[in-house]
């Protein structure tokens, strides 16, 4: 496991936004059923995938986050029809323009999380935290500026 | 149960790579298995035993030695928990140890009749004999 | 048509029927079978323990043999097939075993499941295919009544095997209707001769081997055909000896009319 | 400048024992905008919302953050205490530390560390609301209820007595689904038929009922209170209007190959045929696969013997399109398909039957006319062995990891049945547990046992094997712990049941969502068990889960008497939460037009302020009635013109800087 300066154990931070009628509901429904995932965990809640905005990614990694995962209803199954399946063409864009400012594809992430599968949610951030700890802290896209001025 | 015992029934699972508490005890094994009257202890037994730790009284079991691994009960189990291979898995520890084998090469000769075929031979071999 | 061919110890020796029969009937199919040019005895059983490594090394020497002469690997005994084929998909779904076969084995290239298993049977269901084996037969076996012994090996577990249904298979049935005969089937053509409990105690499979003769014998069979050797032993030395038991490629071989009639039926009685 | 209130529940135990609740009080005091804190034992209680309900007004509050269970929970209970302070419900926001804190987390400084966080996105992100007012829509007041079975019908008689219209659509000839099939009925032993076909009856003649029978569901467009669906009525090739019923055509139809679906296929019926004989409506189908008239051309006999001229070979599918308020989904369910379980022999004997095929050999109605006979050779049965969860409770592929639930009664039932009719005859029964939770159903279960002699073994069946035209059962008596053997004459298979295929495009297309075996999923597994997630779309009968008769009829009601909620209502208070265009920066591209599912979004000529220019400009407008509000539109948006009420992107980034700070 990485350490970082303070010698204290890598966690990463790992920002999910997760659609309210699919992934969101298998989120309470891993909580329901008490499977354990990482703490650093951290879901946003929106009406469907496809209401993630690049920009909130971009924000994300911008603020410090390790890692981003977007869940959403599987395939066919979307809640307002067809709003994964956007979600998806924006992220397989937006994931590999990441990749070549730097932003590992290990960091990103679109998994589609029923909600009855909260196993699958639990897993899924598992792994994927799991992923991000082997990949180390993400700096490449941080401002500088945010964490200047706090000083 | 005893230290010995215990750590007897963790290889048994490791080695089988059996979850025994797939089970849901129907017995459907028991009611597959070509050789069911043959056996002292029965397969449905074998997985309660080995969920139980109940591994030494597997290991003087003369099912070990009657089990044909035919795969009838793994094939037919409902919820895939592979009572053949626990029982495959208590035999090995019965014969890997030095004199735990139950069959000499020496034995062998005056087993054979003259249309034995070798891979019968291999198969009780390897079957009952490190 | 070309496949490297694993013919195994017992076809070598006591079972050298099968092995000859099926030659002679790839050839006339125009099927190449090259032997492997090394090969040794597949342990006949296959180690069921997770934490047997060396009695899978041969079978993964015979994998990766076939799969560096770039061939499909061809099986006819069962027990090969059996132990080979599942061999093969601990290779291809066990990362552990994986790991551990290969640093042993030291390969120059890691082996990792490549080589396609394809039992004999499967050839001529999969490759030829049964209707023109039926349009190649010189001498239908019209009027005979022929019954299939599976036994166990071929068909179970089915998850891995991916034999025919375990349950209720038809491959031997058809390879029967394409040779002109009648199939025979009986209920328990995949129940379990006895294996090698026969070495130990001999009664225990002689009822085994009974009941599965005695069902086919019922139902007006004239003949049994198998592919396994021990199968064979258990029921021709085992069994109620009133119908005979040979190896399915002879049968193969005979209507293909590339082998001598009375080398056939009178096998091993 | 909020001023805001941020209320930490506590629980009971579930978050308190992994939170320190106080410590999120406390914390949260330092955020911007908050002015006032505290922590409450259950905040969803009376005491809680009435402490809340002070604080608004006590503190002035402009908006609450309440730290609790999932929003799903109880969004819609603070939303309502808010309201009730006079505070906007839309000032009220969730921060979710149970679901995804405390039950995730077992140690406690992380937990509560979580929680901070967690309630400081919640006030970042309330900082940034707007009070919000929710427009209304009509609502149609008919409903539609897919399936005819028992389910079905109960729903729409239920809906219909309450006055409503109601349609139902369903794909075979007739309603009554499996119901009809049956023979008696558990535990209570009255015939199936005797007590559902005066409903059939009642559903058909009530004046507010319409049935589209052989008939599907094409598609679907709208939202809660007014869809409109298509509806494929499919050429039955007889006008239902002409047709007397008189069953002429039937009788001489020539073409009598086809397997019985209704008698699952264990006899024969005529190419144009009814189903069976209490049949609604009662009016042939022709079956094209099997009629001569279809396939050659040459025939024609049911047209020529047709007094009344109903006989239309050259009908078509037609496409009926209708307008709903509620649709409840009843698609009922069937047996799995036993190909893979050849161990029963299921494929290979005709003695060996599914339960549903027992039912039709017992029904007085059925092929044999009720006499317990042999499929194969007719002759009454002296042995019969039932074998029970038959691709129930198995986590192998071709098996269903549920229990299916009906199958321990119903098997008692015919076990008694049998033995009552031929006290010859034994009867064994393999089962692995007998599960019979159920008013009178253990004791219904005990007689077959102590009354009737039924022999109940504890085990399960290995094989069956046909020997000398006698099936050779090899199953395990546990308790005996011996393999016992069984020379039976019919072997009955109690088959797992599982949801009708049809289930899975329909989900797809009314977006009910379904569970991993395609049951469809209730709104809450507790609290809401007969209204999918998807609002205005309802759950009845097996559709939703394993159920016997009592239950699904039970169910049916109370899915009517949400549907009769909802169609009771004039107008429906819509979601605030829907797309906004700000029209100065909206260039009028029609990217977002064509991004909608809804069609929500047409262009209009408006004026526009922009910079101080007056212009007259093609803005994207949102109609508020027909968005649902997914946002689709406001990503594609290329100049950030369209934004999500309640969901705004600047809501969303300062919950993300929240997180991440």
């Amino acid at each position: 496991m990485p350490i970082n300066e303070e010698g204290a154990a890598f966690k990463p931070l790992i920002v999910a936004f997760c659609c309210n009628w699919c992934s969101y509901a298998g989120a309470d429904l891993a909580g329901s059923s008490r499977l354990n995932y990482p703490v650093n965990v951290k879901v946003i809640r929106v009406p469907c995938s496809c209401r993630v905005n690049p920009l909130f990614i971009l924000r994300a990694f911008q603020r410090g986050a390790d890692g981003v995962i977007m869940c959403g209803c599987h395939p066919g199954d979307c809640h307002y029809t067809s709003g994964n399946y956007f979600a998806r063409r924006r992220m397989a864009l937006l994931f590999s323009m990441l990749d070549y400012l730097g932003i590992e594809r290990g960091r990103t992430r679109v998994e589609w999380v029923s909600a009855a599968e909260g196993a699958k949610f639990a897993n899924t951030m598992n792994q994927f935290a799991e992923t991000i700890s082997a990949l180390g802290e993400c700096r490449r896209l941080e401002d500088i500026r945010c964490v200047e001025s706090e000083i | 149960m005893h230290a010995d015992e215990r750590k007897e029934a963790e290889t048994i699972i490791r080695a089988s790579g059996v979850n025994v508490r797939k089970c849901m005890k129907c017995g459907k094994c028991s009611a597959t298995c070509p050789n069911f009257d043959e056996m002292d202890i029965h397969p449905h037994r074998f997985v309660s035993m080995v969920e139980e730790g109940d591994i030494f009284a597997l290991m003087q079991s003369k099912s070990l030695w009657r089990c044909l691994s035919c795969f009838a009960c793994v094939e037919r189990c409902p919820r895939g928990v592979e009572p053949a291979n626990l029982i495959e898995a208590v035999r090995l520890e019965v014969i890997r140890p030095l004199a735990g084998n139950r069959l000499r090469p020496e034995a062998i000769p005056a087993l054979l009749d003259e249309k034995i075929p070798q891979q019968l031979i291999v198969s009780a071999f390897r079957k009952y004999s490190k | 048509m070309k496949f490297s061919y694993y013919p195994g110890c017992t076809l070598k020796t006591r079972a050298a029927e099968l092995d000859v029969a099926a030659r002679q009937a790839a050839e006339a199919l125009g099927v190449i079978m090259e032997e492997l040019p090394e090969w040794q005895c597949c342990g006949a059983v296959y180690p069921i323990a997770r934490d047997e490594l060396a009695t899978r090394l041969s079978a993964v020497r015979a994998l990766d043999g076939a799969k560096r002469l770039k061939n499909p690997l061809l099986t006819l005994c069962s027990a090969c097939h059996h132990v080979i084929k599942r061999v093969n998909n601990d290779m291809q779904t066990d990362d552990d075993m994986r790991a551990k076969v290969n640093s042993y084995m030291d390969l120059d290239d890691p082996y990792s499941g490549e080589t396609k298993v394809v039992h004999y049977l499967e050839m001529l269901r999969d490759e030829i295919g049964f209707d023109k084996i039926r349009e190649r037969v010189t001498q239908p076996m019209k009027g005979r009544r022929i019954s299939a012994y599976y036994g166990c090996m071929l068909l179970r577990p089915s998850t891995v095997m991916r034999f025919d249904n375990p349950e209720n298979p038809s491959i031997l049935e058809d390879f029967i209707a394409a040779l002109g005969a009648e199939p025979i089937r009986y209920p328990y053509r995949n129940e379990c001769c006895g294996g090698y409990i026969s070495i130990e105690a001999r009664d225990v499979a002689r009822e085994m081997s009974r009941k599965i003769m005695n069902s086919a014998v019922k139902r007006g069979a004239d003949t049994i055909i198998t592919a396994c050797p021990v199968c064979l032993y258990n029921l021709n030395e085992n069994g109620t000896g009133e119908v005979p038991v040979v190896y399915f490629t002879e049968l193969l071989a005979e209507s293909l009319g590339v082998k001598e009639p009375e080398g056939g039926l009178v096998h091993a009685r | 400048m909020q001023k805001i209130g941020v209320f930490v529940c506590w629980c009971g135990s579930n978050i308190a024992a992994t939170v320190d609740v106080e410590a999120v009080a406390q914390a949260s005091l330092s955020e911007p905008g908050v002015v006032f804190s505290t922590n409450y034992q259950y905040m969803c209680s009376e005491g809680g919302q009435s402490a809340i309900r002070n604080a608004i007004a006590e503190h002035g509050l402009t908006g609450i953050v309440v730290c609790a269970c999932s929003p799903r929970m109880h969004e819609a209970t603070f939303r309502k205490t808010a309201a009730v302070a006079g505070l906007n419900p839309y000032m009220v926001e969730i921060a979710n530390i149970r679901e995804q804190c405390s039950w995730i987390h077992r140690d406690k400084e992380e937990g509560t560390k979580k929680a901070i966080i967690l309630a400081r996105a919640a006030v970042a992100k309330l900082n940034r609301n707007v009070p919000l007012i929710a427009g209304e829509s009509q609502v149609i007041k008919r409903a539609l209820v897919i399936g005819g079975g028992i389910a079905g019908i109960q729903t729409a008689l239920d809906v219909a007595d309450a006055g409503y219209e109601v349609d139902i659509v369903e794909k075979t000839p007739t309603i009554g689904g499996k119901m009809a099939m049956l023979d008696k009925t558990f535990p209570t032993l009255d015939c199936a038929a005797c007590i559902l076909t005066p409903k059939m009856v009642d559903a058909s003649a009530h004046e507010k009922i319409s049935l589209f029978t052989y008939s599907e569901v094409e598609s679907v467009s709208g939202f809660v209170g007014n869809f409109t669906v298509n509806i494929r009525k499919k050429a039955r090739g007889v006008n239902s209007d002409l047709c007397t019923g008189c069953g002429v055509c039937i009788e001489k139809c020539p073409s009598k190959k086809a397997k019985s679906e209704f008698n699952q296929g264990l006899c024969n019926r005529s190419a144009i045929y009814i189903p069976f004989a209490q049949a609604i409506p009662n009016v042939p189908v022709i079956d094209r696969e099997s009629c001569i008239k279809f396939q050659t051309g040459k025939c024609g006999v049911c047209e020529k013997v047709c007094t009344a001229k109903a006989i239309d070979y050259a009908q078509e599918d037609e496409i009926i399109t209708r307008q709903y308020g509620a649709i409840v989904l009843a698609t009922g369910f069937k047996p799995i398909s036993l190909e893979s379980y050849d161990e029963f022999q299921y494929n290979q004997c005709p003695d060996v039957i599914t339960s549903l095929e027992f039912e039709r050999i017992c029904n007085a109605a059925g092929p044999t006319k009720g006499k317990v006979l042999r499929p194969s050779d007719h002759e009454p049965p002296k042995t019969v062995v039932f074998v029970q969860c038959v691709g129930s409770r198995a986590t192998v592929e071709c098996g269903k990891t549920y229990c299916s639930k009906i199958c321990c009664m119903y098997t008692a039932k015919h076990a008694m049945l049998l033995r009552e009719k031929y006290p010859d005859t034994e009867v064994y029964v393999f089962y692995i547990d007998v599960r019979t939770p159920g008013k009178s159903f253990d004791e219904f279960y005990r007689r077959a046992v102590e009354e009737y002699g039924v022999h109940y073994i504890k085990g399960m069946v290995g094989k069956v094997a046909e020997e000398d035209g006698r099936l050779i059962v090899q199953g395990s008596d546990l308790i005996a712990d011996k393999q016992v053997i069984i020379e039976a004459d019919m072997v009955v298979l109690a088959a797992a049941i599982e949801p009708d295929p049809t289930a899975r495009s329909l989900g797809t297309m009314f977006t009910a969502s379904m569970d991993t075996n395609d049951f469809f999923t209730e709104a809450h597994p507790k609290l809401r068990p007969v209204e999918s997630p998807t609002a205005g779309i309802y759950l009845s009968g097996l559709c939703q889960g394993p159920k016997d008769i009592p239950d699904t009829v039970a169910q049916a009601g109370a899915a009517a008497s949400k549907v009769i909620g909802l169609l009771s209502k004039d107008k429906l208070v819509g979601n605030p939460c829907v797309a906004a265009c700000n029209e100065p920066l909206c260039n009028g591209c029609s990217t977002c037009e064509l991004v909608c599912p809804y069609g929500a979004i047409t262009y209009e000529e408006h004026l526009v302020v922009d910079h101080g220019v007056r212009e007259t400009r093609r803005v994207s407008c949102v109609n508020e009635a027909i968005c649902q509000g997914c946002g689709a539109c406001t990503v594609t948006c290329p100049s950030g013109a369209m934004d999500l009420k309640g969901f705004t992107n600047l809501q969303i980034m300062a919950e993300v800087d929240a997180i991440c700070r």
